[in-house]
């Protein structure tokens, strides 16, 4: 199982959605986000802006790099703290 | 040499007075403590706000907030540096984020203290959503905050 | 817009978090504040002090300082501005100068204090005598102090 | 009467040395240094290196301005403050 996170305005877009998906052989973000588009099309729009980030187990990742099964994978709009 | 290091994520509120004491007595070394602290402005989009509410990604934050810090200490000579973030549910005045570097000499604790604050604003992990009459929203990110990190990647 | 501004040459010491309370509290516009401390450091030239005692040009000095903060209300937006020098006699830790700077947003503020420090360190009229083993010198001037004055020039 | 007033090192170096000096007609700064420099040389050396300001009445003036009477005229080495 691979735990989802989505922060900041992300959270809102992704209310409802599953907390994990299936791990599979050769998973990216990239393939994530297009698992999500079948059911949850704004939320894969949202994902896809150029400014959105992933990481995988907290360090900031590739949308094409594959995720290990057990990862926590995290997607990051813009940050605004300080 | 490694400076001594504090970095905390907290919904408590700080003391600039004690955090300030422990920079300056971090060694006899010390010849300049530089504070910053980022308060709640009371205005969004020249419109008043009623609350702000502070979300981070507890574990990615901290490690992103030591990394910074790492960064800094590579580039100036630093005897120690405070950096401490608020989350939770915050009013106009009130204290967000504190900044604290002792050097021996101001051009270093100067000069971390932003370069630190630059960072923070675009690498670490907070997001910040408004309560303005009822509405809320997330904010967005600042073009400016970004122009102020490309500074010192020109230098680097 | 005039910002607030404090003043002093003093021989007593001064108290950051009074200080840093009175600027954060100038306006509820303040986002941002930045505070210097300066502190007598332990060595000069790699040997231990005993004591610094500091002289200044009194009248002078304070009609500088007022120049110096009215040349850093032209250059950034400020909401509050205290300045306060100690003079007489000091011990290694004790603190010496502080600047303290309340803006809206971080640059102003950081960038102020700094230009503050920067032309007070090479203009204001105040001068050091340490006491090093019995031995009295008065401190020479720093090329160091020039150069980052010249930088805020540069940019004129 | 011109008051003077000899600031950090120049203190030391100027001890003893008057405080007052009389005015004259289109008297300067330079023109005080060398009325200075025949009782004490010494001073004058060290009023003449390249890096002392003067102030006549708390303001940087030139060596070569006039002083008025009553007037206050200071002799300032590199400030070291801060």
């Amino acid at each position: 199982m691979i735990r989802l996170l989505f922060f900041g305005r992300l959270g809102d877009v992704a209310a409802g959605v599953a907390t994990s998906i299936e791990a599979s052989e050769g998973l990216t973000p990239s393939a994530v986000r297009e698992a999500l588009a079948v059911d949850y099309p704004s939320l894969a729009a949202e994902l896809s802006q150029p400014q959105v980030l992933v990481s995988i187990d907290q360090c900031i990742a590739d949308w094409d790099q594959p995720i290990a099964d057990g990862a926590e994978l995290a997607f990051l709009p813009p940050v605004t703290g300080g | 040499m490694s400076a001594h290091v504090i970095i905390r994520v907290q919904r408590a509120d700080f003391d600039l007075a004690s955090e300030y004491q422990r920079l300056r007595q971090s060694t006899t070394a010390v010849g300049a403590v530089v504070t910053f602290c980022g308060l709640v402005r009371d205005l969004e989009n020249e419109t008043a706000i009623d609350s702000l509410s502070l979300q981070h990604y507890p574990g990615m934050t901290e490690s992103l907030l030591e990394d910074i810090v790492a960064q800094a200490e590579q580039r100036w000579r630093l005897i120690g540096v405070t950096l401490i973030h608020r989350v939770g549910q915050l009013s106009p005045s009130d204290q967000i984020v504190f900044v604290g570097v002792a050097s021996e000499h101001r051009k270093d604790a100067f000069e971390a203290a932003e370069y630190l604050m630059d960072y923070l604003k675009t690498r670490a992990t907070f997001w910040k959503k408004i309560d303005q009459g009822g509405q809320q929203y997330w904010v967005d990110s600042k073009d400016s905050d970004q122009l102020a990190l490309d500074r010192w990647q020109r230098d680097d």
